[in-house]
């Protein structure tokens, strides 16, 4: 085991109503690390995320983070620990404001009676994260009327403000135009530059574009491991893809 | 942004307090004027039922019989030559809501007595509102006993005038070993104590003792015990829709009169209807009167009843709360006046020719003396008495003249 | 900044109106019908704050009341038995005093009952269902079966709390005659100010960080988990506030109308409860506040003139607003006022439309 | 020791009874998500159809009544469903209090209509019996009843997995979006959903003429028992329901056995939130992905 590991899965099985999710998936995640994890649809990478973050059982194996094993511990719990995720369809509170959003996700590691008291102002690291999603004009208005692309910084955002250790981002670019491709993969990169994260992405181009480490998933077991060209280039993985999109595969 | 919390408040309490004020107008009252109902011509009184909710069904038969009584006083002048005038309020199956309508008879109407209630509940919640204010409440409805308030009078039976006299009957009868059923509240508890200290001083067996939740519909596991304990009879102290279901599954399980009489305290002739007649044909039942009743004065009263409200029946505590009327009537007329105090006094010893027959007030407990009668539920829906006990029974709500009831109370 | 400023503006008006206005222009009657409704809108904004605010749609918050009510009433049934049996014991057959109601001849360990037993009870039902993730309609149902049971108790053990007929009949409130005027309007005056203090109370809470997380487990439950909190835990605490509210409400009622009993707490009263808070604005505490004491003086005005009609009104009513004004006479206030504002030019504030979760 | 037996066969007719009281309800909230609060009312609806049969069929009203309280309870949900339900999709909590506000008018129309007393249906003679079972007698009545809910669920269970319209049916549970796309008329789903879910309580109120009350509070006494059923038993799952009424229905008539009617309710109020606390979402769930 590698000093700097932050994340250790190993032999991890999930299984729904004798539907074998993840068949033995090990993963090892390092500090610092940006990974992204791909793979074709009913591969398991969402399963993956729901296990690491709490919301499905598996069945075996261990899901160490810093050491500590996050198996069985309930989802808010596990966020205490460090670790924040989005989720492939945004969910923000529309009836709270951009900034009571931004404030509820950085609010947990509050005491009590700040809990209990009116929000005065913006927190620092709520202005940080706002700074960084680039909302700073919205930040007063209901989350309801934000964009689609809008929502999912917004998430990201709360992401940010919550301080974690580790980010999972569930297909951060779905159903994103040209433009907010761009300036989501900008976030990541600036992101990435002071957490540990694992994107999760069917975007071929996005991945390209943004990747370094890449871990391949296919039908609940890790295909391929490695940096971008080296997995690009791998036969395996061409023929997953090539079996399925043409587009996608070249 | 800030949402405007307060404004919608204002309107929260702008509102009811305006509308609220604006009745206050209307009423006018300030001081207690203490003219007791009696102004101008007319004298008013309450008459307290509920109309609405789940025990409308047997107070709005009561209702309209002191109706009756009311419009038969005016059609003959009146009291004290004035005409009577009905405030009339629902108490809505809730018993504070008849301690909140009591309030304002007594207090916004200024009404001269009250005629109401029907439940023990309502009348525990009305009483201490007419011993605070000294007004008075006519109760028509048999209940259970252990209670003797100054300003209530009682035109139902006690427990010594119905309960004791059915036990005399099955006694009569040989029935020696008796199950008991009631609904879970205070009537059928107090009834049901009084009825093993009885069994007990008369070697009857009690061999069980059931309750069921008021408006109970499921009864197969009772019928089930009922069956299993064999017993000579069943005393029924069940109230209102769960008598139904009890009687229906207790026939289709094989037992009808001729093989478990069932004496009952709260079926009268509006409730068998309900039932069926066919289940419950042949059953015993203990009141104070039933339509059948002979009599000059109960031929009227039927006729009357029925001249107003087509294909009613009439039933014991209707005749109880017309009699109530009756018998305030008359007190007020010897008083010659609605002053409280003057028709207690007036009300002691007062005796009265009515439906079930002479009816006399007992002054030191305000009920009244009644002939027990135990009827027979016939094919048409009609109760046919078969046994009484001659002579009108003196009250004794706290059945201290029961040498077997000490420490009951 | 101004809104704020009419907005205290508007509390004290109302304070006035109530404290002032209303006990010198109402007989004593009237006001003693006020305090009583006074006592339901305590209740409802308890139920404002549970189901408005947190989505929490709780059909039993008679049981709450009821506890308080009970709690109180058995205090006052002690002290004027004075150290004899009450006297429905007396004649249920119970010859010693149950060993429940022995604290209850203190006075402070009963005022403290009325919160605290609710809250108990409320916790340990919030712990149970929440964790588990019950909500939604199962909660629902839950809590109306809850108040189901709990009257079908009360009225079985006829010794312990007087069966269907409750606890009534109290000589002595705090050193009073309860049916005196004078102690009347006292009570309307205590019912007012609790009631002024709770909503602020409540209202402080809904502006706090505590409130906004609050709407965001009304909205998105399982979102919250992966911010860091424990739904269940803020869910339990909202439920404990509000379970609290219907105890003083209850136990305030008890001295104010002079009786509790398992009538007022069962599935309809709950409901009835709810009711008024819909009419009245389930998403503003001043909505439910303003349903509650409309809705209960409608009821008693109107079996006044026509009795059979108020469950047809209150039914026909409660359709009217569930299909057309699902925010009830709020949300129409705030309509009528956008429109206003819209006609004048002045943009409206961005529509708040508060979504329910899906069961 | 022969009347604890005879409770078995007594279990199994509360089981019966509280089968059909739920099923309309496990079927409507189950497809729709709809918490139907006036489906007491429904049954008391098919019940008064009962009564004003008489009439005309006599005593053999109870037979005839049950296809024509099934078209009329059924008629009465479908005109609930067209006016104000189908507003309220995904709103399920405010179904419920919408339709409380309906129970309330009903109730009070069934007043003025028939009058606050109860009425009375005469049953058939070939219904007064009894047979011996066990050592105690189970009349016919209640052996009716649970043919008559054994008839139901197989009726259900059928329509849903042979029919095409039951499969239209389970699709739009599924996935209304999808089945909506896949060209299946939701919304005529829906009527005929709430039409079949509302016409069973007609034809549980027929079937309780024979052993309970006629009046216009009839539904209140049945409904919190019915969710309590749908409750423990799923959302909306057949299986669930049967199993969770029968085993209900056992659980009241040995908790009565051994304590009294009032305690058994409570008993079975705890039973049910104990068990809520080892399954959240009663006997049998739907799995679903998606977060709320």
């Amino acid at each position: 085991m590698s000093e700097q590991s932050l994340l250790e899965i190993r032999g991890l099985e999930v299984v729904f109503d004798g539907f074998k999710a993840l068949g033995g998936v090990d993963l090892t995640v390092a500090a610092g690390e940006l990974r992204f994890l791909i793979g074709p649809n009913g591969a398991g990478k969402t399963t993956l995320i729901d296990v690491i973050t709490g919301l499905t059982r598996p069945a075996a194996g261990t899901v160490r983070f810093a050491g500590t094993e996050l198996a069985g511990r309930p989802e808010h719990k596990i966020v205490r620990l460090g670790i924040g995720r989005t989720f492939q369809t945004s969910v923000v509170f529309e009836e709270l404001t951009v900034v009571e959003n931004l404030d509820l996700a950085a609010g947990f590691r509050r005491p009590l009676p700040t809990l209990l008291r009116q929000r005065r102002g913006v927190s620092d690291e709520v202005a940080a994260a706002l700074d960084t999603i680039g909302l700073g004009d919205l930040a007063d208005r209901p989350a309801g009327v934000l964009s689609h692309g809008q929502r999912q910084w917004l998430e990201i955002g709360m992401l940010v403000a919550q301080r974690p250790r580790l980010l999972l981002l569930d297909e951060p670019v779905a159903g994103m135009s040209g433009d907010e491709r761009e300036r989501t993969g900008e976030l990541l990169t600036e992101i990435a530059r002071d957490h540990t994260v694992i994107v999760v992405e069917h975007d071929m181009e996005f991945l390209r574009r943004y990747a370094s480490q890449v871990t391949v998933l296919h039908e609940g077991r890790v295909l391929v491991e490695g940096d971008v060209a080296a997995v690009q280039s791998d036969p395996r993985v061409q023929e997953v893809y090539l079996g399925r999109t043409r587009e996608e595969a070249a | 942004m800030r949402k405007p919390f307060f404004r919608p408040l204002a309107v929260a309490a702008l509102l009811p307090a305006a509308l609220l004020t604006a009745c206050g107008g209307e009423s006018g009252d300030g001081a207690n004027g203490g003219s007791g109902g009696n102004s101008g011509n007319t004298i008013k009184v309450g008459v307290l039922h509920s109309l609405s909710g789940t025990m409308a069904i047997s107070e709005v038969t009561v209702k309209n019989s002191e109706m009756l009584a009311i419009e038969e006083i005016n059609a003959k002048g009146g009291v004290l030559g004035k005409k009577l005038e009905a405030v009339t309020e629902d108490g809505a199956s809730d018993w504070p809501t008849f301690a909140q309508k009591a309030q304002k008879l007594i207090k916004k109407d200024k009404v001269a007595t009250v005629f109401g209630g029907w439940t023990s509940a309502s009348r525990k919640a009305m009483l201490p509102v007419f011993e605070r204010n000294k007004a008075l409440l006519w109760y028509p409805v048999q209940y259970e006993g252990l209670e003797s308030s100054p300003y209530i009078f009682y035109t139902g039976a006690t427990t010594n005038q119905q309960i004791v006299p059915g036990l005399d009957y099955l006694k009569e009868k040989g029935k020696k070993k008796i199950y008991l059923v009631g609904s879970d509240y205070v009537f059928p508890r107090t009834a049901n104590k009084i009825i093993k200290a009885y069994a007990k001083a008369n070697g009857m067996e009690v061999l069980g003792e059931e309750y069921t939740p008021l408006g109970h519909t499921e009864y197969s596991t009772l019928v089930n015990k009922i069956g299993e304990a064999k017993p000579d009879a069943v005393f029924n102290t069940l109230n209102g829709d769960s008598n139904v279901a009890f009687f229906k599954q207790l026939k289709s399980a094989g037992f009808d009169a001729a093989k478990l009489p069932v004496m009952s305290v709260s079926i009268a002739e509006e409730e068998v209807k309900g039932i069926g007649v066919q289940n419950i044909a042949g059953q015993p039942v203990a009141w104070n009167y039933y339509q059948t009743t002979a009599g000059e004065q109960n031929a009227a009263f039927v006729k009357a009843f029925q001249a107003k409200h087509k294909g009613a029946v009439t039933s014991d505590p209707m005749e109880a709360g017309y009699n109530a009327v009756h018998l305030w009537a008359a007190a007020v007329t010897k008083a010659g006046s609605t002053d409280v105090e003057a028709v207690k006094k007036a009300a002691a010893g007062l005796s009265l020719d009515l439906p079930e027959g002479k009816v006399t007030i007992d002054g030191p407990t305000q009920h009244v003396h009644k002939t027990a009668r135990i009827g027979v539920i016939q094919p048409d829906g009609l109760i046919k008495e078969v046994w009484s006990s001659k002579e009108p029974i003196k009250p004794d709500p706290y059945l201290k003249s029961y040498p077997w009831a000490t420490g009951l109370s | 900044m101004s809104d704020r400023l009419r907005g205290y503006a508007l509390f004290a008006s109302i304070s006035l109106l109530l404290l002032v206005v209303a006990p010198l222009a109402l007989p004593a009657f009237r006001l003693d019908e006020l305090a009583k409704y006074l006592c339901f809108a305590i209740a409802a904004l308890g139920i404002g704050l549970a189901w408005g605010q947190g989505g929490m749609l709780t059909l039993g918050q008679g049981v709450f009341f009821g506890l308080g009510g009970y709690a109180m009433a058995m205090y006052l049934k002690l002290h004027d038995a004075g150290g004899d049996l009450p006297d429905f014991m007396v004649w249920s057959g119970v010859e010693h005093l149950p060993a429940l109601w022995k604290p209850f001849g203190n006075v402070g360990i009963a005022l403290a009952a009325v919160v605290a037993v609710s809250v108990a009870i409320a916790v340990v039902l919030g712990v149970l269902v929440f964790r588990q993730r019950v909500r939604g309609a199962y909660f629902a149902i839950l809590t109306q079966a809850l108040a189901a049971a709990f009257v079908i108790l009360l009225v079985g053990q006829q010794g312990l709390t007087g069966g269907t007929n409750g606890l009534t009949n109290f000589y002595d409130v705090f050193g009073r005659d309860p049916e005196a005027e004078g102690t009347q309007r006292t009570l309307y005056f205590v019912t007012a100010i609790v009631l002024g203090v709770l909503y602020l109370g409540a209202r402080q809470l809904v502006k706090s960080r505590f409130g906004r997380l609050l709407v965001a487990v009304r909205d998105g439950e399982d979102r919250v988990r992966f911010l860091g909190y424990n739904p269940a835990t803020v869910k339990t605490v909202t439920f404990a506030i509000s379970a609290a509210m219907a105890g003083l409400a209850g136990a305030l009622f008890v001295p104010v109308v002079g009786i509790i009993s398992p009538s007022l707490l069962g599935v309809v009263p709950s409901l009835e409860l709810v009711v008024a808070v819909a009419v009245g604005g389930r998403y503003a505490l001043a909505g439910a506040v303003l349903g509650a004491v409309v809705m209960n003086y409608a009821k008693t005005s109107f079996s006044e003139q026509w009795a059979g009609g108020w469950l047809y009104l209150e039914g026909a009513l409660f359709i009217l607003v569930m299909t057309l004004a699902p925010k009830g006479a709020v949300g129409l206030y705030e309509q009528a006022r956008d429109a206003l504002a819209r006609r004048r030019g002045v943009p409206a504030p961005a529509p708040t439309a508060p979504q329910e979760v899906a069961a | 020791m022969t009347t604890l037996l005879n409770q078995l066969p007594i279990g199994l007719s509360i089981g019966a009874v509280l089968l059909l009281i739920a099923l309309g309800l496990t079927f409507t909230f189950g497809q729709m998500g709809v918490i139907n609060m006036a489906h007491g009312e429904f049954i008391m609806a098919g019940a008064y159809t009962a009564y004003l049969l008489q009439d005309w069929a006599g005593s053999q009203a109870v037979l005839v009544a049950l296809p024509v309280a099934f078209a009329v309870a059924g008629a009465l949900g479908w005109v609930l469903e067209r006016t104000a339900i189908r507003h309220f999709y995904g709103r399920p909590l405010d179904t419920l209090l919408l339709t409380w506000g309906v129970s309330l008018v009903l109730q009070q129309a069934a007043r003025d209509i028939f009058g606050a007393p109860n009425v009375q249906v005469v049953a058939p003679s070939w219904l007064t019996g009894r047979v011996e079972v066990l050592g105690g007698a189970l009349p016919y009545a209640r052996l009716f009843i649970m043919a008559l809910a054994l008839a139901c669920v197989a009726g259900v269970w059928l329509y849903l997995d042979r029919s095409r319209q039951g499969r239209r049916m389970r699709a739009v549970v599924q996935n209304r979006e999808l089945a909506a796309v896949s060209g299946v008329a939701t919304g005529r789903v829906d009527q005929l959903t709430f039409f079949i879910g509302s016409g069973l309580a007609g034809v549980a109120g027929v079937a309780l003429t024979l052993i309970g009350p006629v009046g216009p509070s009839l539904g209140t006494y049945y409904i919190v028992d019915a969710f309590l059923v749908v409750v423990a038993g799923g959302l909306g799952q057949l299986r669930g329901a049967v199993i969770a009424a029968v085993a209900l229905g056992m659980l009241n008539s040995f908790a009565e056995f051994w304590t009294d009617a009032s305690l058994a309710k409570v008993i079975v109020f705890a039973v049910v939130i104990g068990f809520l606390q080892v399954r959240p979402q009663g006997l049998f769930v739907l799995r679903s992905r998606a977060l709320t």
